[in-house]
């Protein structure tokens, strides 16, 4: 039988397997202060689930406080909606808003390759659709273990195609993410996923259950015994003889509902007959619930045996824990009832009427006429626990960065010949290689609006069709950086997005992020972690940015080895006409080459030391986002004057992979001489080659813009060096080649057969 | 003139064949799968997508759509009907053109640049291009492969039904490299290939193709040409 | 409540690159004895009452005109599941 | 020659989006008799020589962890075909 409230008040002793729930002995104490009486099984399932890492951030709050902290006026002037609700809105001009998260969805992408992806991208874009918005892009940054590990053959395929499988399928364009492989990750592989989704100024929602006698819509897909794990342990209790029927070990997206659901959301947002709206994703209903209520100015009431259910034998504690996929809540004035279920019903969407606002100032669940939950709903959805967990630098630390890669312990090239084979190594190592068996397996052109996508520096789509406003996005983050100071290496995640952004000419606005680390109860871990956060706080604080909101992915580790420090970071930034974006390469002959940037002897952390050495050790390159946003004004400058036909970015494998892959973009050649920059920076070609200082950039600037270019960098104190020119024929017989005068010549075909065969080779056939 | 493009539950090219139709100047209507009236449109654009989420068969369900009735009929009345990837899908399964699509035989989705020899100019949505002239649309599917039995392929071969041809390598396991196909009369034309997403600089094809990306446009203004053509 | 089952394969001349590969993966995991693969459709239809010969008549046409493609496929079976007659959720 | 067929099926606690699209479809074509419908995969093996129990069993195991995702799927049913013995294409 049912636990009811009536039955917790008259049996306060009864044994309840909270600790089977992961809930801590003083956290039951808690709830039942709260409750002054032992929860029902079925609050116990609620606050189980609310309070849980995943839900509660109950590790990480101390920490992402600082973001709140460090964001000044000046930074929130853009932004509409901050930290707090599904996904933050930035203003980006003439009435128009977007608003974008990043969020993780790691161990189910492991145990289930195709649908962990799947529902990782359908999650997030809920969260987008529950702000208001259209969703108009997604993004997807990867992270697996060896690329010659059978089991990263079992996974990348299956996430891969489940990424697109769902995106595709939801006529999302596909605008960029990353893909690395490296051991950390082997046991556990990161699937983050991005959306976007833009909306004129007025038509931002949000969560919240106000106005007495509201009626709370539950819509979309059926409920099912998805991804409710430990509460059946509760669920068996309820049942006599007979125990529940089998739950789902894994959940299996409907990309089709999904987008009807879209299409079905945006027409009642148009039509104007949703009060709040909140999507369904991890704690279900418990979370729903629990959230539209206290962000509310009353109570709810609700009919849980209402609920639309897809498997009959599922107790109200599940109901309430269901993590099944494409739902959404809605609160609907009565008046407007009619009108929204007229929209439900074109869509073939079905929709169900499962409560109501009240203003008793409490949840109150009903299970055919018994009372099964009735608590302050600020309780479970935001008065959970908070941890200042104990932290302390990691003790192999100060070794691995004194193990600095410096000439005398890893040999560096140095001949010609030595240089131009570690640069065919380079460009077909496995981080370095072409993303195209990956991201041709993507939809970049749905919707009509991608400007910029793969292999570019940042995506960029339209928002504006009439005045061509758009947005460019990046995610970045170099975990081995992390690894080797976690402080430094989120400002670089932070830096190298800002700049990728900035490169295609666009004005960074704002940053989400996605936190991924190993176990907060490893107090090395969380010293990672939070040396990670004030180092995004703080260079976002540097550079103007604030952060709109994001995601925390704790417990990633393989065995009880924590992965790298992975903090990605995604920077949206804003162009007033997309069609002046700059891409990554170039095309015309005769236009000068310029390196942005000063470049010193940081290989700590490289490509370089990693596929030639496979070496980790010493400290990453020195942060300075000064030099980064006056880098970031002179590239956003330059696009809007016309200065510059290409841009690309300095980063992973440096100067060299910069080099490549903007001859191999367009397949046009370049003339490369390095000795004036060596003389300037005091460094040997190497360095200038494979270094990956910070703050750099490359740019086509054409003949006739030389002049105004140089001034506006000279202006700024900003070093550029003129390093070569594009040419599109300099070898015999017309081949295109990279011509690095007085060290090497490769034919760029010879560079396009190693970029492009890797990924291929290593998971076709 | 007005053209209309039908949007099923799971159409996700339909805004995009709309914006194709506005910019080659003819009039955009709206359709809807539940609703048979046709609305009085001059052409018909069955658009690209996942409608019904692909389930069972690419355009099985879709093809029962209560629209689809109407829009067989017309088009054997000599309705110009254009059908996109997933509409060519519908086309095939509504039997309004011969043989099928299957799964690409990489066995994963495909998004790319394609080059085309358009080979049929003689209906009214290729009229604008040369015979044999090679064109670059964006590709992007997972069930692309164009199957039909011998006898049929040679008939489509021998009647010249045969109205785009994939050039520069086979992509997706097509029989006879097979990209878009008429029915006998040529107003029914199916493509798997995308044109509506090669009609304005800068959002289509990529520069690297050589093209300057607007190689699809003469779909529609094609279109529109020869029904102002019969009009007059 | 009674269970009927469809069985669609693709006809013999259709390329079916799901079963090339299945056969593939077989023999790289040493299986040698399977020469070939060819990956077909199974449809498990639940409905309520008897499953008469009347209904078997509906679902054979269902089959025939949207559980299978003629160009493509064949409907090779249409038959009453006795076994697994309970609903499955 | 001999044809073995695989049946494999969703887990009956896994959604199938496929099979309710199709039962949806139909309601809409007007067979209301149908309550509910999953969509499986059907696998025919052709294997030289007999299909011997050893030969069975080998399939077996593969079925269990190659033509079918243990995390969603069962095998349902593996069985020697009698009529269609001959190979197709
Ligand atoms: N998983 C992915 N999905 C989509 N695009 C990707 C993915 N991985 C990489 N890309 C794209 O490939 C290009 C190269 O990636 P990367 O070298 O990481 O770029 P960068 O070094 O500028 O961050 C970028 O346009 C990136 O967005
Ligand atoms: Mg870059």
């Amino acid at each position: 039988m049912t636990d009811t409230v009536k039955a917790a008040e008259t049996t306060p002793d009864v044994e309840q397997p909270w600790a089977e729930l992961g809930l801590k002995p003083d956290e039951y104490e808690r709830i039942r202060e709260i409750l002054g009486r032992r929860p029902t099984s079925s609050e116990l399932a609620m606050y189980s689930v609310m309070w849980s890492e995943h839900c509660s951030y109950k590790s990480s709050k101390v920490h992402l406080r600082q973001f709140g902290e460090k964001t000044t006026d000046a930074m929130r002037s853009k932004l509409m909606v901050g930290i707090g609700e599904n996904a933050g809105v930035v203003d980006i001009g003439d009435g128009w808003a977007v608003t974008f998260k990043i969020e993780s969805h790691n161990h189910p992408s492991y145990v289930e390759p195709y649908q962990g992806a799947a529902t990782g991208v359908g999650g997030i874009v809920r969260d987008i659709m529950s702000m208001g918005a259209r969703p108009i892009a997604v993004m997807d940054p990867l992270r697996f273990g060896a690329i010659d590990h059978p089991d990263t053959h079992r996974v990348v395929p299956g996430i891969v195609a489940g990424v697109g499988g769902y995106g595709n399928c939801l006529g999302l364009p596909n605008i960029g993410g990353e893909v690395v492989f490296d051991p950390s990750y082997q046991g556990n592989p990161l699937v983050n996923a991005l959306c976007v989704g833009s909306m004129r100024h007025d038509d931002i929602h949000l969560a919240n259950a106000s106005g007495e006698g509201n009626l709370v819509v539950l819509f979309g897909a059926k409920t099912g015994g998805d991804g409710i794990g430990g509460v059946s342990v509760l669920a068996s209790e309820t049942f006599e003889s007979t125990g529940p029927s089998k739950r789902p070990a894994v959940q299996v997206g409907d990309p089709f509902a999904e987008k009807v659901l879209i299409e079905c959301c945006l027409e009642l947002f148009t039509a104007c007959v949703v009060e709040g709206i909140q999507d369904l994703g991890g704690a279900g209903l418990s979370c729903a619930t629990s959230e539209l209520a206290s962000n509310g100015d009353g109570g709810m009431h609700v009919w849980l045996d209402q609920v639309p259910l897809r498997d009959s034998s599922l107790a109200p504690e599940e109901i309430l824990m269901s993590e099944s996929q494409e739902r959404m809540m809605a609160v609907v004035a009565p008046a407007k009832l009619d009108e929204f279920m007229a929209i439900t019903t074109k869509w073939d969407v079905e929709a169900t009427v499962v409560g109501e606002v009240t203003s008793t100032g409490r949840l109150v669940v009903q299970w055919h006429g018994d009372t099964v939950v009735d608590v302050p709903p600020r309780t479970v959805a935001h008065d959970g626990p908070v941890y200042d967990r104990p932290m302390s630098r990691p003790a192999g630390l100060d070794a691995l960065q004194a193990d600095e890669p410096t000439s005398d312990r890893l040999a560096r090239p140095s001949t010609g010949e030595e240089l131009r084979a570690t640069l065919l190594r380079l460009v077909a190592s496995p981080n370095l290689s072409s993303r195209a068996w990956v991201t041709d397996q993507y939809d970049r052109y749905v919707q009509g609006n991608t400007a910029l996508a793969m292999p570019d520096d940042a995506g960029v789509v339209r928002v504006d069709e009439s005045s061509g406003l758009g947005v460019a996005l990046s995610t970045d983050c170099n975990a081995r950086f992390a690894a080797l100071d976690p402080y430094a290496g989120a400002q670089l995640a932070l830096a190298e997005a800002y700049r990728n952004v900035a490169t295609v000419g666009a004005k960074p606005l704002a940053v989400s992020d996605c936190l991924n680390f190993g176990s907060p109860e490893d107090p090395e871990v969380m010293w990672q972690f939070a040396q990670a956060v004030t180092g995004l706080a703080d260079g976002c604080q540097t550079l103007g940015v604030p952060v709109t909101g994001g995601n925390v992915s704790l417990y990633n580790s393989t065995g009880d080895v924590a992965i790298y420090p992975t903090p990605v970071v995604a920077v949206l930034g804003v162009l007033d006409d997309v069609s002046r974006r700059t891409p990554s390469g170039w095309r015309s002959a005769g236009q000068a080459i310029f390196l942005i940037g000063a470049t010193r002897d940081e290989l700590g952390g490289s490509s370089w030391a990693d596929v030639e050495h496979g070496h980790l050790g010493g400290r990453p390159p020195a942060v300075d986002l000064e030099a980064e946003r006056v880098l970031g004004e002179i590239l956003v400058a330059a696009s809007r004057d016309g200065l510059v036909d290409a841009a690309h970015d300095l980063s992973d494998g440096g100067l060299a992979i910069a080099l490549v892959e903007s001859c191999l973009r367009y397949g046009v050649g370049a003339r490369i001489w390095l000795d004036e920059l060596c003389e300037r920076d005091g460094i040997d070609p190497f360095v200038a080659l494979f270094s990956e200082s910070t703050a750099r950039a490359l740019v086509a600037v054409p003949r006739s813009e030389e002049v105004r270019f140089t001034d506006m960098c000279t202006a700024r104190r900003v070093p550029h060096q003129r390093i070569g020119v594009v040419d599109d024929a300099s070898g015999d017989g017309d081949v295109q080649v990279l011509d690095v005068q007085g060290l090497f010549t490769v034919p760029l075909g010879e560079l396009r057969t190693a970029h492009e065969a890797t990924l291929p080779a290593a998971f076709d056939g | 003139m007005r053209i209309g493009v039908v949007t099923f539950p799971g159409s996700l090219d339909d805004r995009d064949a709309l914006r194709a139709v506005r910019t080659a100047g003819g009039e955009a209507v709206a359709l809807w799968h539940g609703d048979a009236d046709l609305h009085g449109v001059d052409a018909v654009v069955l658009p690209g997508g996942f409608s019904y989420g692909d389930y069972l068969r690419c355009g099985a369900i879709a093809r029962f759509a209560p629209v689809m009735g109407t829009v067989v009929d017309a088009a054997n009345g000599g309705l110009p009907v254009l059908g996109i990837c997933n509409g060519f899908q519908m086309l095939c399964e509504a039997h309004l053109l011969p043989g099928a699509l299957v799964r690409n035989d990489h066995r994963k989705f495909g998004c790319r640049d394609q080059a085309l020899a358009i080979e049929r100019t003689d209906t009214p949505w290729t009229a604008q291009y040369e015979r044999g002239e090679r064109v670059v649309v964006p590709l992007k599917n997972g069930e692309g492969g164009f199957v039909a039995d011998e006898r049929t392929l040679d008939e489509l071969e021998a009647e010249g039904r045969v109205v785009a041809r994939y050039l520069d390598g086979n992509p997706n396991g097509s029989y006879r490299d097979i990209a878009g196909v008429s029915n006998p009369r040529g107003n029914v034309v199916g493509l798997m290939p995308h044109p509506e997403h090669a009609t304005e600089a800068g959002f289509g094809p990529d520069p690297r193709t050589g093209t300057d990306g607007l190689d699809g446009l003469r779909f529609f203004t094609s279109v529109l040409a020869s029904l102002t053509g019969t009009a007059a | 409540m009674a269970r009927v089952v469809v069985d669609v394969m693709l006809k013999p001349e259709i390329l079916d690159p799901q079963g090339q590969a299945v056969a593939g993966a077989l023999h790289r995991l040493g299986y040698a004895s399977v020469t070939a693969v060819r990956q077909g459709k199974r449809f498990e239809l639940e409905v309520d009452g008897e499953a008469t010969d009347e209904v078997l008549a509906q679902i054979r046409e269902a089959a025939g005109t949207l559980l299978a493609n003629p160009v493509l496929e064949d409907v090779v079976d249409v038959s009453v599941d006795h076994e697994g007659a309970e609903a499955s959720a």
